[in-house]
């Protein structure tokens, strides 16, 4: 059962990881990149590293969204490619 | 021919069995990495340039974390129940306060191999922090950039520093 | 030759700093022109005095050494100096020219009013402890390093005027200096300094003595170093020696007729006495190399001087002649031929500062720097032509003046070393030394004054005292040898 | 108390920074002394741990925490890696000296205002710029790979916010940039120390060098090799090395003048340091020289360096400029040296000699050109015309940089170039040997097309100079323009110092000869 | 384009160079590779002793947490010095002293407009939401020897509390609560308290950061407890320093380096 919780997340955070890079609205982009946070958050809980995984839903999840989406709403929503 | 595809089949599942099965969770950074290494380099709007880089620091944590991850082993955390139960000979007294605080050395018996090894999440703990601080740089710089540029592309940048049409300060 | 005593006595490092500490003096008295003077004339003095002290200890053969800083790690090459007679006696020439050089550069200079003197004087006083410093050198890099900052100290004086032709005299000066000096010298003494295990004194046998070199090796190293050193003029990178005519007079004569071009030739007969050493050079006779390029210094310097109408850059072809005549001297490696270079070098210096001195005044009095217009100077100016005409037969080897001796000595080297060839070249290039000297003798003498030319006054005293000092010293030299003879004796025992 | 030294040359800069955030914000005037005295004491400490070393010829090691190796404690032995290690040897004695004087020469610097428009940050710069010193020491004295990555990140992104607090538009572009490449360096860095730990098992430099040396199939298995290739990647995009230079030149030419002092002349002498740390100590020169062999590669890629390095400084006209793509070629000196592999390892022993003469020259030469653009708005070269009258002190300095760049003898820059060569001729390769000479060349034309401006004006006066009436005497120097003392004092103690190096190098070397004789395989 | 083609090639050299090198992995797991089960020869494997030593030598359960604040606290000291450093570079490249009208201008928020529904929502929700967050964090700074946690993640969760409060009631009241003055102090007050703690310990005589030594200050039984709660106070210093400076990076990337205004 472990073995293919691993393998979904994975593909998933792969997808998460290159539509957050080719979305062309920098707002879902770092939207995506929160979600993509909290996988591999997940992903590390699964594995045992719990701290890890803590720290990261924290810090990645959320503050780090934030950031960006501060960034954002401070410059060009659009970007070009 | 149709022993030809059995052939091939049995390659293929060969090759996956002993070549990526044991390894497959390690080529799965490296295919993050390079997603985020790609993003670093190809995309030209300086924000999803700090997504890439982002991706590709995470990738490297989980590369980190995967080393430390042993079969069948829980969290790192000691776990008096289960040391308990696992065998009488370890007398372990209810509150570390009843022994007067004086280890003795009793607790030898901790098999290593049931507990994951902590010093990956150690490292990753400091690596994801450093992440976050130059992520808060970069984007500061970021916005600097764009109170003097007005734009967030690079080419659009590259090419108004060429005509030089920015905000010179004094 | 290593039974020779050695005195440790920090006499030489005195010696450098005579002038060195002139320095902060000139600074000191910017506003009073007299003071500063004096300061200048005094240091040239005291430091003329050290090496007079240190020449009485090195006459009987023996040597002064003093340590001043241990350089490379894992060799023995400190920065030490080391006077043997070949250094003292280039020393002695060099310090004695100054005092009467800085005579001369006051009087041309008040005669001028000359801009930015105190750069002038501090840096002449700085060149001239690096001289010192070469010529005490013991070792090949306490050698290459006052080489180098004797190049660099001499680039203010060189571009002194701070116009157009000042400056691409400079640059053709520096780029060739220094790209040959780094380009050949570095790699050529590191090459040494490996092959012979780390010791690059000069004490004791030659360093690279017993090493086993083929031909090939032996006149490729030997030519790095002889181009290494470009201040010996040696023809393909001689072209700095003209560029640098764009100094002002005393520059030219003191560095460019004795303290830098010698340097040069100092540093190629260290190479061949001491790095190589005579026999080695005779057994792979790499040295035929360096004796034809030589040569070819000679006879071409001497036809392109023929056709120059400016008379310094005349006296500039004649001294990369002469030059190559000591090159050549040392090259033959018979112990006549390296005695006679070793005292052409006093001789020449003395001669050619001469001329130098009578261009200079000759500038200063009437402005004029082309030959064609020295028509009928010399009833004007009889005492400086006069001189001239001294320092012309010195040059050439004529009998009255020393550089009969010298040039004696080199044509019987050239027949010890059965060098017939070499020996008709000495010969031809004399009488071309004569062909474009005399021109100008006659046209100051013969030729009529003409009529239009605007009464000219004397040279001033300051400079006409010290070149008729020179030309009776050359002519001296060729009465009293014996202080020549015997330190030249010395370096090269027998002849 | 002499045994904690290491630790507190550390701690006083990182306090240094603390107490100028605390009390900075409220009195400007408060940061100078606070960052001095830090400075000072850290500077004490360096030159004490060198005493230490010198006197004992044993290396200092300190283990934080109290895990030292082989302890007992509570009934537990402790193996080697549990806790941090560090160490001050002969190789990092000189190099934290240094950095030592460095930052505090440039702090002095740094007094004055920038003359920039924001003068309220000084108390902003003064923090980063102690948080910069904390970190350079930290990475030269640990002996933990791990930690020697944190304080890389420490020292980068206070480098990070120095450069992008300049008020040039051109500066927060080229952070962006310089950002990027650090961190992606940082992370290749770590991403080689991830693989050296999955085969090594420990984190401490010692410890891996002696299971690589214990175990054949370590040794030659391919993660190690790939973890040399990543780190090496990682360390070469630090230190600018050719292929991987883009971001230097445009980071230091445009971040404020004091920033650019003080980063210019240690950022990439410190990797190259790490580069050198490694390749001694954790995998050991022979590993390094044998089963890697890709010498011949790499200082060939070091020539590309010095000549794309020396061509470029030609080509560029801004005075900053060149002098960023002097230090691309001067990077190329030092990795070419180290990766020569000749018998008695004389090039490494240069490289490690250019380390601290290249920090000096290029500490001297920037102070220089800093104080030329603040005094004198000198930006371009043609702006340089008679500079040698305006700011001759300055120019004094600037010279001596400017020979000791060239390798005229008494400087030091002329007797790591006689090691380089000896250890490029030795190991036959000429190719290096030849570079190294063509470059001093470009370096002798460089220097000299700048004093030509300085010396003559930019467009001299036509005709002989001395008929025209010049009134007699001195052509009296407009003072005003000479630079304050704060920037006098810095730039004439380095030009000391680059004299002072190039005189004691005799001893300088035997010092660092015995680190690479104690565990490179050349003789001492 | 050329961009896209170099990345791809950069991309794909480095991807192959990184397989080759997983090529001689450890199996996935595997109890005895070398980073787990350590080198016959090279010594007792450090991982195995951290899991075995830890209990005794410091009583603390979790192990991450002791490797993180004792065993390699100089680590974590100097990443509380790197988020220091990235607060203060920030301040650095943002922070507008000079307003353009030359002072600092205060602006009053004015609290009239009330009638905006949207306000009210979010306004009601937060102000119930964030004493929680805050009591949470709080306990995850406590409870990090027992429980997954410790002094990054309760910095971080209450550095999101306040920001919580700066977007739910516009900067000004946020920074009334944590002005600018305060978070810097409160950043290198954090830092301060983690080297203090490892200078008290070398002032007693021993080693920098090694609580043993802090024993007979702490009046604790045996030096494992002294070193657990030393532990504690380093956590507490990393919290500080880490809320205060999440906080600030918010707060400059929200306005511009105004400080004023905000999202």
């Amino acid at each position: 059962m472990v073995e293919n919780f691993n393998i979904i997340i994975l593909v998933l955070l792969v997808v998460t990881a290159v539509i957050s890079l080719q979305v062309k609205d920098l707002l879902s982009a770092s939207m995506i990149f929160g979600i993509y946070s909290f996988l591999i958050c997940l992903l590390w809980a699964e594995m045992g590293a719990v701290d890890v995984a803590f720290t990261e839903a924290a810090v990645g999840a959320g503050v780090s969204a934030v950031f960006l989406i501060a960034t954002v709403f401070n410059t060009k929503r659009k970007s070009s490619d | 021919m149709v022993d030809f595809i059995e052939i091939f089949v049995e390659r293929v599942v060969h090759f996956i069995e002993n070549v990526v099965q044991p390894h497959f969770n390690y080529w799965s950074y490296v295919v993050l990495m390079m997603i985020g290494l790609w993003g670093l380099i190809a995309k030209r709007n300086l924000i999803k340039k700090l997504i890439g880089l982002s991706i590709f620091q995470t990738a490297i944590i989980l590369f980190y974390v995967s080393l430390g991850v042993k079969a069948d082993a829980t969290i790192p955390v000691f776990d008096y129940e289960a040391e308990k139960s696992k065998s009488a000979a370890v007398v372990l007294p209810a509150e570390p306060s009843e022994m007067g605080g004086k280890s003795d050395g009793k607790y030898k018996k901790i098999d290593p191999d049931h507990y994951a090894n902590p010093l990956p999440h150690v490292l990753m703990l400091t690596a994801i922090v450093v992440g976050v601080a130059t992520l808060g740089v970069a984007l500061a710089v970021a916005q600097s950039i764009f109170k003097d540029f007005g734009t967030l592309e690079e080419h659009e940048i590259l090419e108004k520093i060429k005509t030089g049409d920015y905000v010179k300060h004094d | 030759m290593d039974s020779v005593n050695v005195i440790q006595s920090n006499l030489p490092i005195w010696a450098c700093l005579a002038s060195l500490l002139a320095i902060p003096g000139i600074a000191l008295f910017r506003k009073e022109i007299l003071l500063r003077e004096l300061v200048t004339f005094v240091a040239g003095i005291l430091k003329f005095y050290f090496v007079l002290q240190i020449f009485f200890l090195v006459k009987d053969g023996s040597v002064v050494e003093t340590k001043l800083f241990d350089g490379i790690a894992g060799i023995n090459a400190p920065i030490v100096f080391r006077v043997d007679s070949l250094g003292i006696l280039f020393a002695l020439v060099a310090s004695s020219l100054w005092i009467l050089t800085s005579l001369y550069a006051i009087g041309y200079m008040r005669g001028l009013k000359e801009h930015a003197q105190t750069r002038f004087f501090s840096f002449f006083a700085l060149s001239l402890s690096m001289t010192l410093g070469v010529a005490f050198a013991g070792n090949l890099l306490t050698l290459y390093l006052f080489y180098e900052l004797l190049s660099l100290s001499t680039y203010p004086l060189v571009t002194h005027n701070q116009d157009k032709e000042a400056r691409s005299g400079g640059r053709t000066y520096l780029v060739h200096l220094l790209s040959t000096s780094i380009g050949f010298g570095l790699p050529a003494i590191i090459y040494t300094y490996i092959k012979c295990g780390g010791d690059l004194s000069f004490a004791g046998d030659a360093i690279l003595a017993g090493q086993d070199m083929g031909f090939l090796t032996g006149a490729v190293l030997l030519m790095a170093f002889a181009f290494g050193f470009s201040k010996a003029g040696l023809m393909p990178f001689h072209s700095w020696l003209p560029g640098a005519m764009v100094a002002p007079t005393p520059v030219s004569a003191l560095l460019h007729a004795v303290a830098v071009v010698k340097v040069g030739v100092f540093c190629v007969i260290r190479v061949v006495v001491d790095v190589f050493g005579v026999d080695l050079l005779g057994e792979i006779n790499a040295n035929l190399v360096l004796c034809w390029v030589a040569a070819f210094t000679i006879v071409t310097s001497s036809l392109i001087a023929m056709s120059q109408d400016n008379l310094k850059r005349r006296l500039a072809f004649s001294t990369i002649g002469q030059l190559s005549y000591i090159v050549l001297g040392v090259a033959l490696l018979t112990p006549y031929a390296v005695q006679g270079s070793m005292m052409h070098i006093a001789m020449h210096a003395f001669g050619k500062i001469t001329l130098f001195f009578c261009a200079g005044a000759i500038y200063v009095a009437t402005g004029k720097k082309y030959i064609s217009q020295l028509n009928g100077l010399g009833h004007k100016m009889p005492i400086l032509f006069g001189a001239f005409t001294i320092g012309a037969m010195s040059v050439t080897g004529l009998p009255p003046t020393g550089g009969l001796l010298s040039k004696m000595y080199l044509i019987l080297g050239a027949a010890d070393a059965q060098q017939i060839a070499l020996l008709v070249i000495y010969l031809v290039s004399s009488i071309l030394n004569g062909v474009y000297f005399f021109p100008i003798i006659w046209r100051a003498f013969f030729k009529p004054l003409p009529e239009d030319a605007p009464e000219t006054k004397g040279a001033p005293l300051a400079c006409v005292l010290p070149l008729s000092i020179t030309a009776a010293a050359s002519i001296a030299l060729f009465f009293f040898p014996g202080i020549l003879h015997n330190l030249a004796n010395l370096m090269m025992p027998g002849g | 108390m002499i045994d904690q030294l290491p630790v507190i040359c550390v701690l006083s800069p990182l306090f240094g920074a603390l107490f100028v955030a605390l009390f900075g914000s409220r009195s400007h005037s408060a940061c100078f002394p606070i960052a001095i005295v830090s400075l000072v004491i850290s500077l004490i400490c360096a030159i004490g741990c060198t005493q230490q070393v010198f006197t004992t010829g044993q290396a200092m090691d300190y283990f934080v925490g109290g895990w030292g190796a082989g302890k007992v404690v509570e009934g537990v032995e402790i193996p080697l890696g549990f806790g941090i290690q560090l160490r001050v040897d002969h190789l990092n004695a000189l190099v934290l000296c240094i950095i030592g004087i460095a930052v505090l020469l440039v702090s002095i610097f740094a007094i004055r205002p920038q003359g920039e428009k924001d003068t309220e940050k000084t108390h902003y710069f003064y923090s980063l710029f102690l948080m910069l010193a904390c970190g350079l020491f930290g990475q030269t004295i640990t002996r933990d790979a791990f930690n020697l990555f944190v304080l890389v990140e420490v020292s980068s992104l206070a480098s990070y916010g120095l450069i992008a607090m300049g008020s040039s538009p051109r500066g927060t572009v080229a952070a962006f940039n310089y950002i990027i490449m650090g961190t992606v360096g940082a992370s290749f860095y770590l991403l080689g120390v991830g693989y050296l730990y999955l085969k090594t098992g420990t984190l401490n430099m010692d410890g891996i060098r002696q299971v690589i040396e214990l175990s054949p199939d370590v040794a030659d298995s391919r993660s190690v090799m790939v973890a040399f290739i990543l780190i090496m990647l990682g360390m070469w995009i630090k230190m600018a090395f050719f292929p991987l230079y883009g971001w230097l030149p445009n980071a230091y030419s445009y971040c404020p003048s004091s920033a650019g002092a003080v980063l210019a002349p240690l950022m990439t002498k410190v990797s190259v340091y790490v580069m050198i740390r490694m390749m001694i100590t954790v995998f050991g020169l022979e590993w390094v020289f044998e089963s890697f062999d890709w010498s011949a590669l790499i200082v060939w890629l070091a020539v590309i360096a010095i000549f794309a390095g020396s061509v470029f400084a030609l080509a560029q006209n801004e005075l900053k400029k060149m002098l960023c793509y002097l230090i691309v070629a001067e990077v190329g000196y030092m990795v070419g040296g180290a990766w020569l592999a000749d018998a008695d390892r004389w090039g490494l022993t240069g490289a490690i000699y250019h380390i601290l003469a290249d920090a000096l020259m290029t500490l001297c030469l920037f102070l220089a050109v800093a104080t030329f653009a603040k005094r004198a708005g000198v930006i371009k070269l043609d702006d340089l015309d008679g500079l040698f009258k305006k700011m001759p002190l300055t120019m004094v300095g600037f010279i001596v940089g400017a020979l000791a760049m060239i390798g005229v003898p008494p400087t030091c820059g002329f007797f790591s170039k006689f090691y380089l060569i000896r250890g490029g001729i030795e190991s036959g390769r000429w190719e290096f040997v030849i570079a190294l000479l063509v470059s001093s060349l470009v370096n002798a034309i460089l220097f000299f097309r700048i004093f030509e401006i300085a010396y003559f004006g930019s467009s001299p006066p036509e005709g002989h100079g001395h008929h025209d009436d010049e009134e007699h005497g001195e052509t009296t120097a407009r003072r005003g323009l000479e630079a304050p003392l704060t920037s006098l004092v810095p730039l004439w103690i380095t030009a000391a110092l680059i004299i002072g190096l190039g005189l004691m190098n005799g001893q300088v070397v035997e010092f660092i000869r015995k680190t690479v004789g104690l565990l490179g395989g050349g003789a001492a | 384009m050329a961009m896209k083609w170099l990345a791809l090639v950069a991309v794909v050299f480095t991807g192959a160079l990184l397989i080759y090198g997983v090529s001689d992995f450890p199996d996935w797991g595997s109890a005895d590779s070398p980073a787990n089960g350590g080198i016959e020869g090279a010594g007792r494997s450090v991982s195995q002793t951290f899991i075995q030593e830890t209990k005794p030598l410091t009583h603390v359960p979790n192990m991450v947490t002791a490797v993180l604040a004792d065993y390699r606290g100089y680590d974590t000291m100097f990443e509380t010095v790197v988020v220091f450093a990235a607060g203060m570079a920030i301040f650095a490249v943002l922070r507008v002293l000079k307003t353009v009208d030359g002072q600092h201008s205060r602006v009053i928020r004015d609290r009239s407009v009330d009638g905006d529904h949207q306000r009210i929502i979010v306004g009601t929700t937060c102000k119930i939401l964030i004493p929680v967050i805050q009591m949470f964090a709080l306990y995850v700074v406590a409870h990090g020897h027992h429980s997954p946690g410790g002094g990054f993640q309760g910095g971080v969760i209450l550095g999101a509390s306040f920001i919580l409060l700066g977007l739910s009631d516009g900067m000004e009241t946020a920074m009334e609560r944590l002005s600018e003055g305060k978070f810097v102090a409160m950043a290198a007050i954090g830092v301060l308290i983690y080297a203090g703690i490892g200078l008290l310990s070398q002032f007693v005589g021993r080693d920098f950061l090694d609580y043993g030594a802090l024993q007979p200050l702490l009046g604790t039984p045996d030096e494992g407890w002294a070193r657990s709660h030393a532990m504690l106070g380093v956590e507490v210093g990393v919290t500080f320093t880490v809320t205060a400076i999440m906080f600030a990076i918010y707060v400059n990337l929200a306005s511009k380096g105004e400080l004023k205004g905000g999202l």
